[in-house]
């Protein structure tokens, strides 16, 4: 058994303990110390990557008993899968950016700064790789503390109340996912499972009505951590007030908790329930999609701005992710990936105007791009990689989850959806417009610095992945399809119908279905969409 | 013995008129009176019954609360002067310093 | 006329009470014989002492004795919660020093004082016999109005004392009356005796004045534990009496109240279990419910702490309404954690405060964080400890007894649980919103910690992360402790 | 076979990298241009070779597929990054890389000294890559990307002068109307994918296995769905009614950008995709039909505008914007062949017309610029005779004008008249033939009539500038002339490649290469038609042909000699004819006031939602509704905390209250 995965995340508890011990007053140190830790956290978590062999199985799992009193087992039990494995790359790979972009951000408290940055690494390793739910929930949890002290202690004028909101709100909802845990695990228990395992709760049937309920309990808090569209209110205030580095994080990786938190547990261990909340979860994304678009175009703010177009981005991942096919959740997971790169790099360089200009209003600025060529253009391709332009990384995953959703039963919502790629044109390039074309009228931007060697340190890897991801994102995707066609079928199984109908649906009437040969395009495996459809017939 | 009942409604009487007067006085030693009323109810209560049954647990345990009852005297005035060394007063409308 | 012969007794169930008295005795004459105004060296005898019969209490796990003809026993059970007592009390002793110091009534009485409140709650909980228990009880509470009433030039200090003594005293006639009925209906005073009258009878649910002494006997209890609608004292008693004894109040009494309770109810009435788990059921939402939300909007930590409290004897009712092994266990190890943490947390309360607590509000904390960034730090882990947070004692000791509750079938109460502390965490946060979150209203020094308060920290920090990370051993015991029948 | 075809998109690609990343440092201008102008000529040169290679291959050979690499695989969908040759795509890279080629050479001279001379390189160097993606992409998705691409190409360069707030809305418009266009064509993509893959298990987005299968398809029902969705993204994309209005403001952008970019290539690409998926078009009659009446609705339509515009790049933005109505036209009425010949000879003439008008504009900017003159050089008002002045330019733009016009000898005149006469003939549409051509017919006659407006405003008469800027108008250097040459010459001759057959017989039986050689990609297309247009097709006589031609030819020459009186005899006639009917002429010239309309029904609405959502819903329901609950919750605290009133009695009653209720609901319940 091998332990990298607790070495990884733990490795930033490790130098949160190096950090204790260094005295407040030499902060380049702590930063720099900070920052080292987060990259050999990333070079730590490679071989996770490299190591791992492309099949639906769990690997690297540790698994070793925790707590034992009671009725209950807990268990200490790791491990990564397609489906987690990139976005524990993602975390650590965000890390060492975030770390970095704070060099001269945080000027004071920067000691407690770098702890909460690096507690909150733990924190997101943990709830990626847990197996375990009670683990699960510990980390998921452990997770709040340090975002609250940085939205709190190092954000915006109106710090307190975002920080308590982000915090109460999210609380409010993971503690009915507790009761939800207990009381799946007393079911497990009538079944005669021993524990928290998530393969347990897969492979235990339950009762629709019990289904529906557990759902609602986890979908509840993970909605709020998407955030689906009623649920998200607290995105805006968390995020225009969070520091640089916190609100990268906030959207680069918390906001997946929300989403994995679907793709690992909602939906595979309640399938039926999923299945029958489609149609609400596709509303509420679709609803997301264009409202949060509109919301977005009109904001005068551009972190504000860029945390509705988070909501919208989140809105396509959650409609990929019940589309139900291989293409729809493939989708979405990029998109997670995407979003987090694409609005992580946002939320940086909106950062680096605050940094220089200390506004953030849209209205501040105009015809940037004089004065700051190069920022210009990362600025312009991260906007486009947001748009979801082809040959850039957002466009794969939105395509992906439009064709799944399309595909699936979602049809019409896809058709609402797809007009969302037309808004998010409209808003971004029209933020993008006012802040860097136009007259450079304002005089306290004819000062302005181009980005130093530094900040552009921070983008490039970015810029870089926005390519990759674009142009060759199939290794991504080959990585994470075994995972991914696993859990299509953990649906399928218990909704047979899942697809087959949709094949049907929407053909001109008294159209005779011709029952072709085999699929003729030039892929090898067996579309589970097409089954499907013979299952149907 | 047929008119325990008898027993247990007086002293079920008294102890309620205890708990009218703690509820309605104002005067903290009077309070701590209508409380100790209260006890004695009891410790009817238990007389009686021992009577009945006819074992004597409950004897014993009357002479358990006389001493209990004497202790908390002690200590109850000791507070009240204590008290009222500060306010020169025992009214316990005027005991409203820790509220809301 | 031949001699008395005295039966042969085996003392060991009361032999840390008996200890203990005599430790107690021997301080208060100490105290009388010593010459000089500094008496603090008591507070380290006491101390001492206390942890030598702490030990002493926990060799005796897993011997069960019996002895006075059934009305006290050792076993697990009582063990596990004389042991929270001792924990209790030994960290208020390391806490009082600094603090009577400060606000000038260091009184030699101080130590004596605690150890009986220690010597009744004990009795309380290694009682079978309802005589025991109510004798335990009293010697507790008579202590206790005296330790609330304790500095005696406070006018608050004073109120303190004589509310909880009129208000106890009064509770008291309930419970004493419950205790006369359940003797009326069972004829005996024996607790195995009351469950082995009940299982004969035929329906004891119909029984009026059984029914009628149980419930009298749990409103005294839930006086104790400051239930809703009994819970009123609790805030001004807390607000009062000195801080040391706050904590002491906040975390033994209300421990001693659960471990009588919790052995009258489960051993001598499980076959009325349907009716007194209904009415903890809603005991506890009450609870819970006017606990939290009254905490919401106050400003003096001691008073918010004290609501709190409430609440968290809320949580508590909770697996008591449970009634079954998971949440009995849930009760014993949170009464445990809940002495690390709420102890704790007042410990810094008396850090932060001046003489005469001129101070004692939540605005002073403000900028706390990053003039003692350790304390602060400590402090957070208090309260969220206090909020459920994992990993923290907290968090384990709610889990286990909202379990109990959905074990039970209380899915219900279990959702109004936990919705009761994610509103709690709001004012827990707010506290860490003016440490981390505010710059200091006005420059004071802040106290210096001295060693006793220092170690308090230690151990309650200690407690209330280790038995969050690693909760197996201490929940294992608290399993066995709550197998009762 | 064609392996090297990955080259052509290639060579672009790396100029915009050289460009883009070190363009800043070269400074050079003739070597930034150079490495510009070089990487299309050598993508030119390649497909030369690649066209050659095609005509050596017997016809029904004519078609490979080279795979470079799989870009996406998820389940049963799998898009490849590999390249389609065929006589269609090679039509269109000659065109692309060839004019393309020319426009560059144009832009070394004409952008000389603008700043930011490496990054309009890099921008067209990137257009030309995504460009040729388009038009060389074998499945859906890859088509898309070069779809996108060249309009990301098309913001960045209407934006080339950033800092002019109207060049960046303009930009920000063409953007946004390409994304309406391309929401259609993603939905256009789902639906085929969806449906062949679902009822006939044909999980593709290949044009040739969708082509394989297309007898799987039905007519009409699903297929008019999906071909709609297409024909929206072309609207878009080449502006089309509705979507066109971007296309007029994109003339922002500096003029070659608008002779590559919005005349010769990109608007095109609608044109192109239609004509790359018939086979999917031809089986839904109700599209073909909109194709076909949107395409002349468009021609007519923007032909009217297009005569009371003052600017001169606006004109042509009008009269392309007409002109690729009529190749919508050809492609609704079944005639992709023609339509493709048009897209070809347009190319060259209005790339030719474009660069003209730079020409005259770049002179006329100096000439006022030393007069420190602040006339808009682009105002056709304030030119005239610059006939003496710019003869070579003057020539070039005459001819092209001319080929536009439609007259005999020129090449507009047969792919134009090549497109009208099919319209009439292909019955597909019932009688709605006679109206498509008449239509077509006027439209030629305005577009004689606004081009030669043009023309004699802009070369003939008087200057109507200062003699002081006068005498700075000069002609434009060898390398800007060069390319309006080469054009002027290939829209002279361009059309012989593609005669109508009737001409073709008259003299003495030339055949219609270009058709014989589209044959291969349409014939499958063109028979399907003939057999299942449900009307019998009446076969007009050559008599009514010929007669057809005169009339369409006497058309334009009545356009030219109402432009001439109007402009050239007598000049009042214009002003007498404003002040007659002054309404029309204001409706047209404010373009039918369809911008106001757009920004009244549809973006001001837009806005207004957002803004009503963000400010009245988002704010006060949704997060009011949180607040709310706190708020709730810290109010009832703020009442429950007076409960503790201080007094003991207050606390005894409450514990008796309790008391009493406990006893009274257990013991008499």
């Amino acid at each position: 058994m091998s332990y990298i995965l607790s070495l990884t995340t733990f490795l930033p508890i490790l130098g949160v303990l190096l950090l204790l011990l260094i005295p407040r007053e030499s902060k380049s140190l702590l930063r720099s110390l900070a920052l080292g830790v987060t990259i050999i956290t990333f070079l730590v978590s490679l071989p996770i990557m490299t190591g791992f062999e492309t099949n639906a199985d769990f690997q690297f799992v540790e698994n070793v008993p925790w707590i034992a009193a009671g009725p209950f087992v807990m268990r200490y039990y790791l491990g990564v899968d397609g489906i987690s494995l990139w976005l524990v790359m993602l975390t650590t790979f965000i890390m060492p950016i975030a770390v970095l972009s704070t060099w001269t951000a945080v000027e004071e408290k920067v000691k407690e700064y770098m702890i909460c940055l690096l507690l909150l690494e733990t924190g997101m390793l943990g709830a990626f790789l847990a197996l375990d739910l009670f683990l699960f929930y510990i980390f998921w949890e452990v997770m709040l503390i340090p975002m609250y002290f940085i939205i709190g202690i190092w954000g915006g004028k109106n710090k307190i109340y975002a920080a308590v909101k982000f915090f109460v709100y999210t609380m409010a909802g993971s503690v009915l996912m507790l009761v939800a845990l207990i009381y799946l695990y007393f079911r497990g228990l009538e079944a005669g499972f021993t524990s928290f395992s998530l393969m347990q709760f897969y492979s235990l049937n339950l009762d629709p009505q019990t289904q529906t309920w557990l759902f609602l309990a986890f979908a509840l808090v993970f909605c709020i951590k998407v955030p689906m569209f009623p649920l998200h209110t607290w995105l805006p205030d968390a995020h225009t007030e969070a520091p640089t580095a916190g609100s990268v994080i906030l959207a680069a990786i918390l906001l997946k908790m929300g989403t994995y938190g679907f793709v690992r547990f909602a939906v595979p261990i309640f399938p039926d329930a999923a299945y029958r909340f489609t149609p609400l979860i596709a509303t509420l994304a679709v609803i997301g999609i264009i409202y949060a678009a509109l919301v977005a175009m009109v904001q005068e703010d551009v972190k504000k701005l860029v945390a509705y177009s988070s909501v919208a981005h989140l809105g396509f991942v959650m409609l990929g992710i019940f589309a139900f096919n291989q293409q729809g959740i493939t989708g979405g997971m990029l998109q997670m990936l995407n979003h987090g790169i694409s609005t992580g790099a946002l939320f940086l360089i909106v950062g680096f105007i605050y940094e220089r200009r200390h506004t953030r209003l849209i209205t501040d600025f105009g015809g940037l791009s004089k004065q700051m060529p190069v920022f210009a253009v990362i600025f312009m391709i991260v906007t486009l990689s947001s748009i979801g332009l082809p040959g850039t990384n957002g466009f794969v995953g939105e395509f992906l989850v439009l064709l799944g959703a399309f595909e699936s039963e979602l049809r019409w919502y896809t058709v609402i959806a797809t007009s969302g790629v037309i808004l998010s044109a409209v808003y971004m390039l029209w933020m993008f417009q006012r802040v860097m074309f136009g007259e450079l009228d304002n005089p306290k931007n004819q000062t302005l610095k181009d980005l130093n060697p530094r900040e552009i340190a921070i983008m490039l890897p970015l810029v870089i992945m926005i390519f990759f991801m674009g142009v060759y994102p199939n290794p991504v995707i080959e990585k994470m399809d075994p995972a991914v066609k696993k859990l299509v079928s953990q649906v399928k199984r218990s909704n047979p119908t899942a697809e087959a109908p949709s094949a049907m649906q929407g053909l001109p009437e008294g159209h005779p279905v011709v029952v072709a040969p085999a699929a003729s395009s030039g892929n090898s495996v067996i579309p589970a969409g097409a089954t499907n459809t013979d299952e149907a017939r | 013995m047929e008119n325990l009942n008898g027993y247990l409604i007086v002293s079920a009487i008294l102890f309620s008129i205890g708990t009218i007067g703690v509820l309605t006085r104002k005067n903290a030693i009077v309070i701590f009176m209508c409380v100790e009323l209260m006890l004695n109810a009891v410790n009817l209560t238990f007389v009686a019954l021992s009577r009945h049954l006819g074992n004597l647990d409950g004897q014993v345990f009357v002479f358990f609360v006389m001493t209990v009852a004497a202790a908390e005297a002690a200590v109850g005035l000791a507070l009240m002067i204590a008290f009222y060394n500060n306010r020169e007063t025992i009214d316990v409308t005027d005991m409203n310093s820790l509220k809301w | 006329m031949d001699m008395i012969t005295f039966p042969t007794i085996d003392m060991t169930p009361i032999l840390p009470e008996i200890y203990l008295s005599l430790l107690a005795m021997a301080l208060l004459l100490i105290n009388v014989f010593m010459p000089g105004r500094q008496k603090g060296y008591l507070g380290y005898i006491s101390f001492v002492g206390v942890v030598a019969i702490a030990v002493m209490t926990a060799s005796g796990w897993g011997i069960e004795v019996s002895s006075f003809s059934g009305s006290v026993i050792q076993d697990k059970f009582a063990i596990f919660f004389k042991i929270i007592f001792l924990l209790s009390a030994g960290l208020s002793i390391l806490l009082s020093d600094q603090y009577m110091e400060r606000e000038g009534c260091n009184h030699g009485e101080l130590y004596p004082l605690i150890l009986f409140t220690v010597v009744g709650m004990m009795l309380m909980a290694c009682g079978t016999d309802l005589m025991t228990i109510f004798l335990g009880l009293e010697v507790m509470s008579v202590s206790l109005y005296i330790l609330a009433g304790f500095n005696r030039a406070n006018i608050k200090s004073n109120e303190s004392g004589l509310k909880y003594f009129l208000l106890g005293a009064f509770s008291t006639g309930f419970l004493l009356y419950g205790m006369a009925l359940t003797y009326g209906a069972t004829g005996t005073t024996r607790i195995f005796g009351i469950s082995g009258q009940l299982s004969q009878m035929a329906a004891p649910a119909a029984n009026i004045m059984l029914l009628a002494g149980m419930l009298l006997m749990i409103t005294g209890f839930a006086f104790k534990i400051a239930a809703a609608p009994f819970h009123m004292w609790t805030p001004d008693v807390y607000e009062g009496a000195p801080t040391p004894m706050t904590a002491f109040m906040s975390a033994g009494p209300k421990a001693a109240g659960f471990a009588a309770a919790i052995r009258i109810l489960v051993i001598s009435f499980p076959a009325l279990q349907p009716d007194w788990s209904q009415l903890f059921w809603i005991l506890a939402v009450l609870t819970m419910t006017i606990g939290n939300i009254t905490a919401l909007r106050q400003d003096n930590i001691k008073r918010m702490l004290a609501y709190s409290s409430i609440a968290h004897a809320g949580y508590a009712l909770v697996g008591f309404a449970a009634g079954n092994e998971t949440g009995v266990a849930g009760v014993l190890f949170y009464m445990l954690s809940y002495a690390f943490m709420n102890i704790g947390a007042f410990a810094i309360v008396i850090l932060i405060a001046k003489k005469g607590e001129t101070n004692g509000t939540v605005q002073d904390f403000a900028g706390f964080a990053f003039k003692r960034p350790l304390l602060a730090a400590v402090m957070s882990l208090f309260l969220f400890s206090l909020a459920g947070m994992p990993p923290t004692a907290g968090f384990i000791g709610k889990f286990y007894l909202f379990s109990g509750a959905v074990q039970q079938g209380y899915v219900w109460l279990a959702i109004i649980g936990v919705i009761n502390s994610a509103v709690s965490v709001y004012y827990y946060l707010r506290v860490m919103v003016f440490m981390y979150m505010k710059n200091p209203s006005e420059e004071f020094e802040w106290a210096t910690v001295t060693a006793p308060v220092a170690l308090a920290l230690i151990i309650s920090a200690a407690g209330s992360i280790i038995l969050g990370v690693v909760p197996s051993y201490v929940m294992q015991f608290a399993q066995q402790a709550a197998k009762l029948i | 076979m064609f392996d090297n075809v990955w080259l052509i998109p290639l060579f672009p690609l790396i100029g915009f990298l050289i460009n883009g990343l070190f363009g800043k440092k070269i400074k050079n201008e003739t070597v930034i241009g150079g490495i510009g102008a070089f990487a299309v000529l050598c993508s030119f040169v390649v497909s030369c070779m690649t066209i050659l290679r095609l005509l050596s291959l017997p016809i029904e050979e004519r078609l490979a597929e080279v795979k470079v690499f799989t870009w996406i695989t998820s389940g049963n969908f799998n898009a490849d990054i590999a390249f389609l040759v065929d006589p269609l795509s090679c039509v269109m890279i000659m065109v692309v890389t060839g004019v393309g080629f020319l426009i560059h050479l144009y832009s070394i001279g004409y952008m000389h000294g603008e700043e930011g001379f490496y990054r309009f390189f890099a921008y067209l160097n990137l257009f030309m890559f995504s460009m040729l993606l388009l038009v060389l992409g074998n499945n859906l998705l890859l088509m898309f990307v070069g779809w996108e691409g060249v309009g990301l190409c098309s913001y960045l360069l209407i934006g080339y002068y950033f800092h002019k707030k109207s060049a960046g809305d303009a930009g920000k418009k063409a953007f946004v109307m390409n994304r309406v266009g391309d929401f259609g064509f993603l939905l256009g993509g789902f639906a085929l994918f969806w449906y062949l893959g679902a009822s006939h298990n044909v999980w593709t987005i290949q044009f040739t296995e969708i082509a394989k299968n297309s007898h799987l398809l039905p007519t009409g029902g699903i297929v008019t769905v999906i071909t709609l969705c297409f024909f929206l993204g072309a609207t878009g994309k080449s502006a089309q009614i509705p979507l066109y209005t971007w296309l007029p403001d994109a003339m922002e952008g500096p003029t070659p950008v608008s002779a590559l970019i919005h005349a010769a290539t990109m608007v095109t690409a609608g044109v192109y995709m239609i004509a790359r998926m018939n086979f999917l078009f031809i089986r839904s009659p109700e599209t073909l039909m909109v194709v076909a009446v949107i395409g002349a609705c468009t021609a007519l339509f923007a032909a009217t505008i297009g005569t009371a515009q003052y600017d001169i790049k606006r004109v042509l933005a009008y009269s392309t914007v007409s002109q690729l109505g009529y190749m919508f036209l050809a492609m609704g009425a079944g005639a992709f062949a023609a339509g493709i010949f048009h897209l070809m000879t347009h190319a060259f003439f209005k790339a030719c017309l474009f660069l003209g008008s730079g020409a005259v504009i770049h002179s006329m900017h100096e000439a006022l610029h030393h007069a420190h003159s602040h006339d808009d050089p682009q105002d056709m008002r304030n030119m005239g005779g610059l006939k003496s002045k710019m003869p070579l330019t003057f020539m070039t733009f005459l001819l092209a004008t001319i080929a536009i016009a439609g007259i005999p000898g020129f090449s507009g005149f047969f792919s134009k008249d090549e497109i009208l006469w099919q319209a009439f003939s292909n019955q597909h549409h019932g009688s709605l033939n006679y109206l498509l051509w008449g239509m077509g017919a006027i439209a030629a006659g305005l577009t004689a009539f606004y081009m030669f407006r043009l023309v004699f405003m802009t070369f003939y008469g008087e200057s109507r500038i200062t003699p002081k800027a006068k005498d700075h108008l000069h002609e434009s250097p060898m390398i800007i002339v060069f390319p309006l040459l080469v054009l002027a010459a290939l829209s002279v001759i361009g059309g012989y490649i593609g005669m109508p057959k009737i001409i073709g017989d008259a003299l003495g039986g030339i055949p219609n290469y270009f058709e014989h050689y589209l044959e291969p990609v349409f014939r499958y297309s063109e028979e399907y038609l003939s057999q299942h247009s449900q009307h019998t097709a009446l076969h007009p006589s050559h008599a009514v042909e010929w007669g057809l031609m005169g009339l369409s030819v006497l058309i334009a020459l009545a356009g030219i000699t109402v432009a001439f009186t109007m402009y050239v005899k007598n000049r009042e006639l214009p002003s007498r004819f404003t002040a007659t009917f002054p309404a029309l002429h204001r409706a047209v010239y404010n373009k039918w006031y369809i911008d106001e309309l757009y920004d009244f029904a549809i973006v001001n609405p837009v806005k207004a939602a957002g803004r009503f959502l963000w400010k009245g819903f988002d704010v006060v329901i949704v997060d009011g509704a949180v607040n709310g609950v706190a708020n709730i919750v810290m109010a009832f605290a703020g009442v429950i905390r007076y409960l503790q009133s201080g007094f003991i009695y207050n606390y005894a009653w409450t514990m008796a209250f309790g008391v009493v209720v406990i006893l009274g609901y257990y013991l008499f319940k």
